[in-house]
């Protein structure tokens, strides 16, 4: 009977991340037109686009391979196991163990691996652009985002998502130099991986300096639907991230009674609310990067990890 | 006795080998000498496996042979064991593969007598227990390799190849010999029995260690040894590249191991710093090499140089818990390296034989002139993918373990004492971190550029799909390839009784774990469990398949590509290998390996193409090798004036050294 | 009990004026195989009977197992010869009434050196190796080609110089045995000199020493007294490369040890081990570069004996048990592959008409049993298992790096850069692109693989009497 | 009277030294040949008196033979052959005479303190004659590398030959020494007949480029 519960808590964590995503990219969407002084999008618009695009035929280019047609569903399966395997409102969930912290990193570095094949499975120059740049932003985004699970795994002692969320709760490590430059790093990070700005446009088009536009652009209907959901769900599963990581107030961690589950989802839905709206904010301070000035970017929040390891290597108290 | 049975199997494949000379020339040849090296690997590999699983105890035998009054040793423990089986394996797939293959080979006397004798070669390697029966072994298969490399020596660059090869391979012998000459002592002890009763002193050790490093890494590809590699891999026939990449290389851990964990015993941790930094340059500088390959094989080569770098992290990283007594952590990182050894074989071994089908199925090695394959050739390019993923070390496959491994145990390395590694590690780890990103570009490159998009050649368009045997072969490394991706456990705990030889620990026991994850040193501190992740892959996606086919429509249109509305139809526009990797190229190739690139575009109304030229120098190139060579030629080209002296100068020469020596005599009184 | 001994020395001298006589040229190579082989049955036989000794010659274990390979080496070449000639004939450079006096060299050739092997007294020794200079210059001159003449008037008068010089030490060394062992034979009895070495004068020792170095220096070939060694090598009859190669300067060597286990026994004599490993690592070195640059296969080859020398001239300059032995293995291993290798080169430069490396090419295609025993044998020579040579060169680097560490680098170097060149020629000859006739060898390949099975065995497994033989002569190399 | 013996052994012995020492010095071939015939003689007569010093009659055959071939023969033939091939009679130095004498003192010296410390056990006689041996050896060695002339180098290689006799007879009782001087002989006779036979005049130390390129086998383009 525990396990059906448990079981249960678990697929309330995989539907909660599913149906959240499109809202949290409505958000985002919202406060960034509002910041232009637009109307904006109601909301919920995204639901209604990925409804949109479900029902429209799917044009698959003549020369298509079976790849190409399996690969929108790879990536949002892989997108979401990742994204339930963070913890969100509660640790030690069922499956919790089944893949720390470098596994979930690299679970997405699967979906990126999949989308940049699909990106060339056409043979068109924009979906080779597409990829070469992606995989680059990857090259550089990864050794940051390692030297980040290293600074957090140094502080809690462990790489175990739900247990470095555990002794944050239990025993805050309070304020500390490292853990500040992890997060600086890990927004940067997080903003490269999910294609914003100032490293990526996501509400472009027909420019050649975007990247996750480019590789899917011959793709519509159905499968354009798994795609942008897969992208709605990494950003959600970055916020989950920093939320598990550096505000991991809230989740209900040893008992898990209705009252403590109840709490923690709210506050998840909170720490997320939060940072869909930072997120625009951020992006609307700073301008689009050419793509040569990546390494810069990115190589500040190596250099911030990086900072952060060594301070932890040479004095624990940090 | 499976220890009698792996030396009969070592010399049924010599017997082989000379059967080769005879009967190579037929047509039935190729496939009997294939079909033995085959059943003898099997037999041998199944020896090693008893062994190994059932922990049999080590087993020694000598024959009068070699060195006198020493007598050829041979011994096998677990470790020799988990080697033996890493070769057998890999021997028995690539035999297989050939008994296809190997019909397309144009002068097959040049390969089939000296393939089997490089199996055995490879085996007696790993038997061998006194420093002569080692090297000679070590040399034997080298030499045999060697032939291979040279076999097509139609085309220069294959005798160019052979050539550094050879050199370098006898260089890192003479490195070994002089390494055994430290251990051994004046008095010569060869055995290895005799060398481990007599442990070296902390001086003797270090230098020992150096020069294994330099014996052991010219031979498993480390930066800067590496440069034979790239150039001799490519050049044999694709299963012997594939025995060089995915085994062969393994040998050259293995000699590592043996003599700096088992023969020497206790390193220094600075030893540690040195195998470290090599292991992470290494890893860097391969894989971007590989990322601005334009041959296939080539590219592959190069990943392999970037592999073992990091079997060598792992390597380093267990000396430096070793020598600072933390067992626990050192058997780890052995375990994670050794995990390593075996997944690279397995999915390197599987690439380089997708190669080889390529190149039968269109006579191209250039990626340049690929494309589209996976229309003409959908399972080598199913089975091309799979070891594509886990090259890059992607869950859940079986790449990722090793490395996933070999990160939890950097990550104790904080509890270290010695400040050198303290600082080093996790520079390392940044490395290996950023090793992977590059392996997945690499791939992503090689596997989409050859086998995605439009056939660039005709070349490309008449491809063909390679016979059953090589498929054969290839599935089964494929299906290995997921198994140990996700029962990862099972290995980790076969490796067991090596780690408590070497290091004298062992990894917790990952039979017992629930869920059959596989836990490095505590539950709570970190754990993995690709058969769960894997079923939640399916789960999920079959759920996602089913939803989107219940409430989407199903309808779909093939057309023409979009491209932005201005579809360029050539297949020439594609992306090229060369333009994939310019970003990484100019990013990372400009300063590291002085990429330099030329683009000489035609006036408007200038009919003629444009040229774009790239030049990369290898820095080993630059700074080691190139200015050894011209060193050697001038000193020759000075010293031979000597040879047009007259008579009367080198009377000259006998009366000035006698002279010279008298006056010795004299000062001597 | 001499009897064996005397047939060693007799047979050839017997021979020579045969030789000289018979003109039918088919008849007088088969007697010069005849009489070879008697000779190597004679040498055999040797191997069995008990150690003997009088104040002319001996028998002992230096000298016992180099009898046999002399007169073996004699032997194979002798069969080489006999094809070889034959198709000098038909070329024309050679006529029969050169071809009697070549064969009536030969065999005082191996007389010569068997004397010199199997004399007791030093003077012995010294006429040995001189008559055999003397047969080998003239066979290099055969040709009587301008390059021919040149190789062999270097040859000479280094060689003479040699001789005198080695005469000298020789004196020196009677006048130091006189003063003990009292006038006449004894004081020259190298045996007696041995037994009461500690009571020779140490000082007048060395200085002879210092003599017969540089004297038989000359004749092993040893840098700096190395130059007429290539020419002589490259311009005569390739049958006389190969003896000179596989023999001659095994003898001088010999000659050599047998003054340097005299000093050994003596304490108080200069450190002349010094010397010789300064003189071998300066020939491996200086050999190993001059490798690169050679477009003579026969002068190739030529250099190599002289790296080979050097090595073992090394080892022995080293010293103890183990260098000792490599040094004698070296030795035996080098005279057996190098001769080998002369006669594979012999057949190629015939069939290819030319000594030329460039001209040669890609015999893998055009003659691939020959490319095999070629290939083997260079790899042998090149120090790679499975053959003798690397066993030598392993137990020497082996047991010499924990004794002199840098001497030992700077020698590894040199095998590194000789093995580098070698390898290059190789290649070149063997694959590459095929040049010249393709027309078949006309030639049997058996003392060739004789040879390089011999070589083989010797690297995988040395019989025992071999071994305990090395072992006693290492013993008293000191 | 061993004084007596002593003293005229050592006469001729530093004859000989003397006399090499005057071949140094010579520059035209017939003078060189002259005094070489010289040095052969008195090599002759101090082997002679070794034979009776030491009575041992096999050295008279000895002292002939060297009178016979190397006083007369060798001479004679050597100016016919001068004379036959033209062979230009001034002599070219490599290096000039007073270094040439300089050096030479040098090696006397040096042959002196090599043999000096010698202790007593070698008779006085014998030591003498070793010193002036070793230098009369070394002597003619230095002449043979530092004249360009073969004729002049054969001359030197010679009387190099003429002080190993000396030593060999000095030697008291060293048995083979006859034959040794007779296969010396035989050398030299080898030599004066190829200088005939193959016309070498001045391959010794050939100067110009061609012959440089034809002989010494590998050609100048190998490098």
């Amino acid at each position: 009977m525990a396990l059906m519960r448990d079981l249960g808590l678990q697929f309330v964590q995989m539907f909660l991340v599913v149906t959240i995503a499109p809202l949290v990219l409505g958000v985002t969407r919202k406060v960034k037109a509002r910041l232009l002084r637009r109307v904006g999008p109601q909301l919920l618009q995204p639901y209604r686009d990925l409804w949109k695009l479900m029902h429209k035929e799917a044009v698959i280019a003549t020369n298509a391979s079976w790849l190409y047609r399996v690969a929108p569903y790879t990536i949002f399966a892989v997108t979401w196991v990742a994204a339930a395997l963070v913890p969100t409102y509660a640790t030690g969930l069922l499956f919790s163990w089944s893949a720390d912290l470098i596994a979930i990193v690299a679970l997405l570095g699967t979906a990126r691996f999949t989308l940049a094949l699909a990106g060339l499975d056409v043979g068109t120059a924009f979906g080779g652009i597409g990829s070469s740049r992606e995989m680059m932003i990857a090259s550089l985004a990864e050794p940051a985002m390692l030297l980040i699970v290293f600074t957090v795994a140094l502080v809690a002692g462990t790489t175990q998502l739900s247990t470095i969320a555990d002794i944050f709760i239990s025993a805050p490590p309070g304020l500390r130099v490292s853990l500040g430059l992890a997060l600086f790093a890990l927004m940067f990070v997080g903003i490269a991986e999910n294609a914003r700005i100032p490293i990526d446009n996501p509400a472009t088009h027909l420019e050649l300096t975007m990247v996750h536009e480019a590789m899917v652009l011959e793709y519509s209907g159905r499968h354009l639907a798994m795609i942008e959901a897969a992208a709605a769900l990494k950003l959600v599963l970055y916020f989950s991230l920093i939320a598990c990581l550096f505000l991991p107030y809230g989740m209900a961690t040893i008992d898990k009674g209705e009252a403590a589950l109840v709490v923690g989802i709210v506050s998840y839905l909170a720490k997320i609310l939060v940072l869909a709206v930072l997120l625009p904010i951020g992006e609307m301070s700073v301008a689009k990067m050419r793509v040569f000035r990546y390494p810069a970017f990115l190589g500040g929040a190596f250099a911030a990890a990086a900072l952060a390891v060594f301070l932890l290597f040479v004095s624990r108290g940090f | 006795m499976p220890s009698f049975a792996g030396l009969w199997c070592v010399a049924a494949l010599l017997l082989v080998a000379i059967v080769a000379v005879a009967i190579g020339g037929s047509r039935r040849g190729t496939p009997i000498v294939y079909g033995a090296s085959l059943a003898i690997c099997v037999v041998a590999l199944g020896a090693a496996l008893s062994q190994l699983l059932a922990v049999a105890p080590d087993m020694t035998l000598a024959l009068p042979l070699g060195v006198p009054g020493i007598g050829a040793h041979f011994r096998t423990d677990s470790l020799g064991a988990f080697f033996l089986v890493v070769v057998n394996f890999g021997g028995a797939m690539t035999s297989l593969y050939a008994l296809g293959y190997g019909r397309h080979e144009s002068s097959p006397l040049r390969v089939l007598p000296y393939y089997p004798a490089f199996l055995a070669a490879m085996n007696l390697v790993v038997f061998a227990d006194d420093a002569f029966t080692f090297l000679l072994s070590w040399e034997l298969m080298s030499l045999a390799s060697w032939a291979i490399v040279v076999a097509h020596y139609d085309d220069s660059a294959s005798l160019r190849a052979g050539y550094a090869y050879l050199l370098m391979a006898s260089f890192g012998t003479l490195c070994l010999l002089l390494a055994f000459g430290l251990l051994a002592g004046p008095d010569g002890g060869y055995a290895f029995a005799t060398i481990r009763a007599f442990p070296p002193t902390a001086l003797t050790a270090a230098l020992a260690v150096v020069l294994v490093v330099l014996g052991a890494g010219s031979k498993a590809g480390l930066v800067p040894l590496h440069v034979w590699l790239p150039l001799a891999h490519p050049a044999a026939p694709s299963h012997v590249s594939a025995l060089l990449s995915g085994v062969m290389t393994k040998i050259g851990v293995y000699g590592f191991i043996r003599v700096v964990f088992d023969l020497i015993g206790d390193p220094t941790p600075w030893s540690a710093l040195l195998v470290l930094a090599l292991g992470g340059i290494t890893a860097v500088l391969g894989v971007l090499y590989a990322v601005m390959q334009h041959d296939l094989k080539r590219l592959l080569a190069y990943s392999t140089v970037e592999n073992i770098g990091i079997i060598f992290i792992g390597l380093g990283l267990s000396l430096a818990f070793k020598s600072n007594g933390m067992v626990l952590p050192a058997a780890l990182a052995l375990t994670a390296a050794l995990l390593h050894v075996l997944n690279h074989s397995l999915f390197k071994s599987l690439l380089f034989l997708g190669a080889g089908a390529v190149q039968v199925g269109t006579n191209e090695r250039n990626m340049e002139h690929l494309g589209g394959l996976i229309h003409r050739m959908p399972q080598t390019a199913a089975i091309f993918l799979i070891a594509s993923v886990s090259v890059s070390a992607l869950p859940p496959l079986n790449g990722f373990v090793s490395e996933w491994l070999t990160f939890q145990a950097i990550l104790v390395s904080p509890q270290l004492p010695h400040w050198g590694l303290k600082f080093m590690i996790p520079a390392v780890g940044a490395l290996l971190a950023l090793s992977a990103a590059f392996a997945a570009a690499c791939f992503v490159k090689a596997f989409g550029v050859s086998f995605l998009g439009r056939p660039r050649t005709p070349a490309a368009e008449q491809a063909i799909e390679t016979d059953r045997f090589s498929l054969a072969a290839m599935y089964i490394l494929a299906a290995l390839c997921v198994l140990a991706g996700v029962l990862p456990g099972l290995v980790i705990d076969a490796l067991a009784p090596v780690a408590k030889g070497l290091v004298g620990s062992v990894m917790p026991r990952q039979i017992g774990v629930p869920w059959l994850s596989i836990v490095p040193i505590a539950e709570s501190r970190s754990s993995y469990n690709g058969l769960v992740i894997l079923a939640f892959l399916i789960c999920s996606g079959s759920l996602t398949a089913a939803v989107i086919h219940r409430f989407a429509s199903g309808a779909t249109r093939r057309s023409a590509m979009w491209d932005c509305g201005i579809p360029l139809v050539s297949p020439q526009t594609q992306y090229t290998s060369s333009s994939f990797a310019q970003p990484i190229r100019r990013v990372f190739g400009t300063v590291i390996f002085r990429v330099h690139e030329t683009l000489d575009m035609p006036q408007p109304g200038d009919m003629r193409a444009g040229r774009f030229r790239i030049r990369v120098l290898d820095p080993a190139w630059r700074f080691v090798y190139g200015p050894l060579v011209r060193a050697v030629g001038s000193v020759a080209g000075n010293l031979n004036r000597l040879q047009f002296l007259t008579i009367r100068n080198y009377l000259t020469l006998v009366f000035s050294a006698l002279i010279l020596l008298l006056l010795m005599v004299a000062a001597w009184r | 009990m001499i009897f064996p001994v005397a047939l060693v020395l007799l047979l050839p001298v017997v021979a020579v004026p045969i030789m000289a006589l018979v003109s039918n040229y088919r008849l007088s190579a088969a007697l010069n195989v005849l009489a070879s082989g008697l000779t190597l049955v004679a040498g055999i036989s040797l191997l069995f009977a008990a150690h003997i000794r009088t104040d002319l010659f001996i028998v002992d274990d230096f000298n016992i197992y180099l009898v046999a390979l002399t007169t073996f080496v004699g032997f194979t070449t002798s069969i080489f010869s006999a094809t070889y000639i034959a198709h000098e004939l038909e070329t024309g450079r050679l006529t029969p009434i050169y071809l009697r006096f070549y064969h009536a060299l030969y065999q005082a050739m191996m007389a010569a050196m068997n004397l010199a092997l199997l004399a007791n007294n030093v003077g012995l020794i010294w006429v040995g190796v001189e008559v055999a200079t003397i047969s080998t210059v003239m066979m290099v001159g055969i040709y009587r080609t301008p390059e021919a003449i040149e190789a062999a008037w270097k040859y000479f008068i280094l060689g003479s110089v040699g001789i005198g010089l080695a005469f000298f030490g020789t004196i020196l060394v009677y006048l130091v045995g006189q003063e003990v062992l009292g006038e006449g034979l004894p004081a020259m009895a190298w045996d007696l000199l041995v037994k009461n070495a500690p009571r020779l004068d140490s000082k007048l020792l060395s200085l002879a020493f210092v003599f017969l170095l540089v004297g038989y220096g000359t004749k092993v070939g040893l840098a700096p007294f190395h130059a007429w060694l290539p020419d002589a090598h490259a311009e005569g009859p390739t049958p006389i490369s190969a003896v000179l190669s596989g023999l001659l300067l095994n003898v001088a060597l010999y000659a050599l040890l047998r003054f340097k286990m005299v000093l050994a026994a003596n304490p108080a004599t200069l450190n002349v081990g010094a010397i010789m490993v300064a003189l071998g690592l300066i020939s491996l070195l200086f050999a190993a570069f001059m490798l690169y640059r050679r477009r003579d296969i026969k002068r190739l080859f030529a250099y190599s004996s002289i790296e080979h020398m050097g090595i073992a001239t090394f080892a022995f300059g080293i010293g103890g048990p183990l260098a000792n032995f490599a040094g004698l293995l070296h030795m035996t291993m080098h005279s057996l592959t190098k001769s080998a290798i002369f006669f594979a080169v012999g057949h190629l430069t015939q069939v290819k008409g030319t000594q030329r490396i460039t001209d040669i090419g890609g015999i893998s295609v055009t003659h691939p049993v020959l490319a095999v025993g070629f290939t083997f044998g260079t790899l042998a020579i090149a120090g790679l298992p499975p053959f003798g040579v690397f066993t030598s060169e392993f137990m020497l680097v082996t047991s010499t790096f924990p004794r002199y560490p840098l001497l030992t680098v700077v020698f590894v170097l040199g095998l590194l850069i000789a093995f580098g060149a070698i390898i290059l020629r190789l290649q070149d000859i063997v694959f590459g692109r095929p040049k010249g006739p393709k027309d078949p060898v006309k030639a049997s390949f058996v003392p060739l693989f004789i040879h390089l099975a011999i070589v083989l065995v010797a690297g995988l497994w040395l019989p025992d009497p071999i071994v305990r033989w090395f072992r006693l002569v290492a013993a008293q190399l000191g | 009277m061993p004084s007596l013996s002593f003293d005229i052994a050592h006469l001729l012995a530093g004859s000989m030294l003397v006399l090499s020492f005057v071949l140094l010095y010579q520059d035209r071939i017939t003078a060189v040949l002259n005094v070489f015939a010289l040095q052969a003689i008195a090599l002759a007569l101090s082997v002679a008196w070794q034979a009776i010093a030491q009575d041992a009659p096999h050295l008279l055959v000895t002292a002939v033979v060297a009178l016979v071939v190397k006083g007369f023969i060798v001479p004679t033939a050597l100016h016919r052959i001068v004379r036959r091939l033209k062979i230009h009679r001034e002599i070219e130095q490599v290096i000039g005479g007073g270094p040439t004498m300089l050096t030479g003192l040098g090696l006397v010296a040096l042959s002196i303190l090599l043999v000096e410390p010698v202790k007593e056990g070698v008779n006085v006689l014998t030591r003498e004659d070793l010193a002036f041996a070793l230098a009369v050896i070394l002597l003619g060695l230095l002449m043979m590398i530092t004249r360009r002339n073969a004729v002049t180098q054969i001359v030197g290689f010679m009387s190099l030959e003429n002080g190993l006799v000396l030593a060999a007879t000095g030697a008291k009782g060293m048995p083979l020494v006859v034959e040794f001087s007779v296969a010396f002989s035989i050398l030299i006779a080898f030599i004066v007949f190829g200088v005939f036979i193959f016309r070498i005049r001045e391959r010794f130390d050939t100067v110009d480029v061609g012959a440089l390129d034809r002989f010494r086998g590998e050609r100048r383009d190998s490098q």
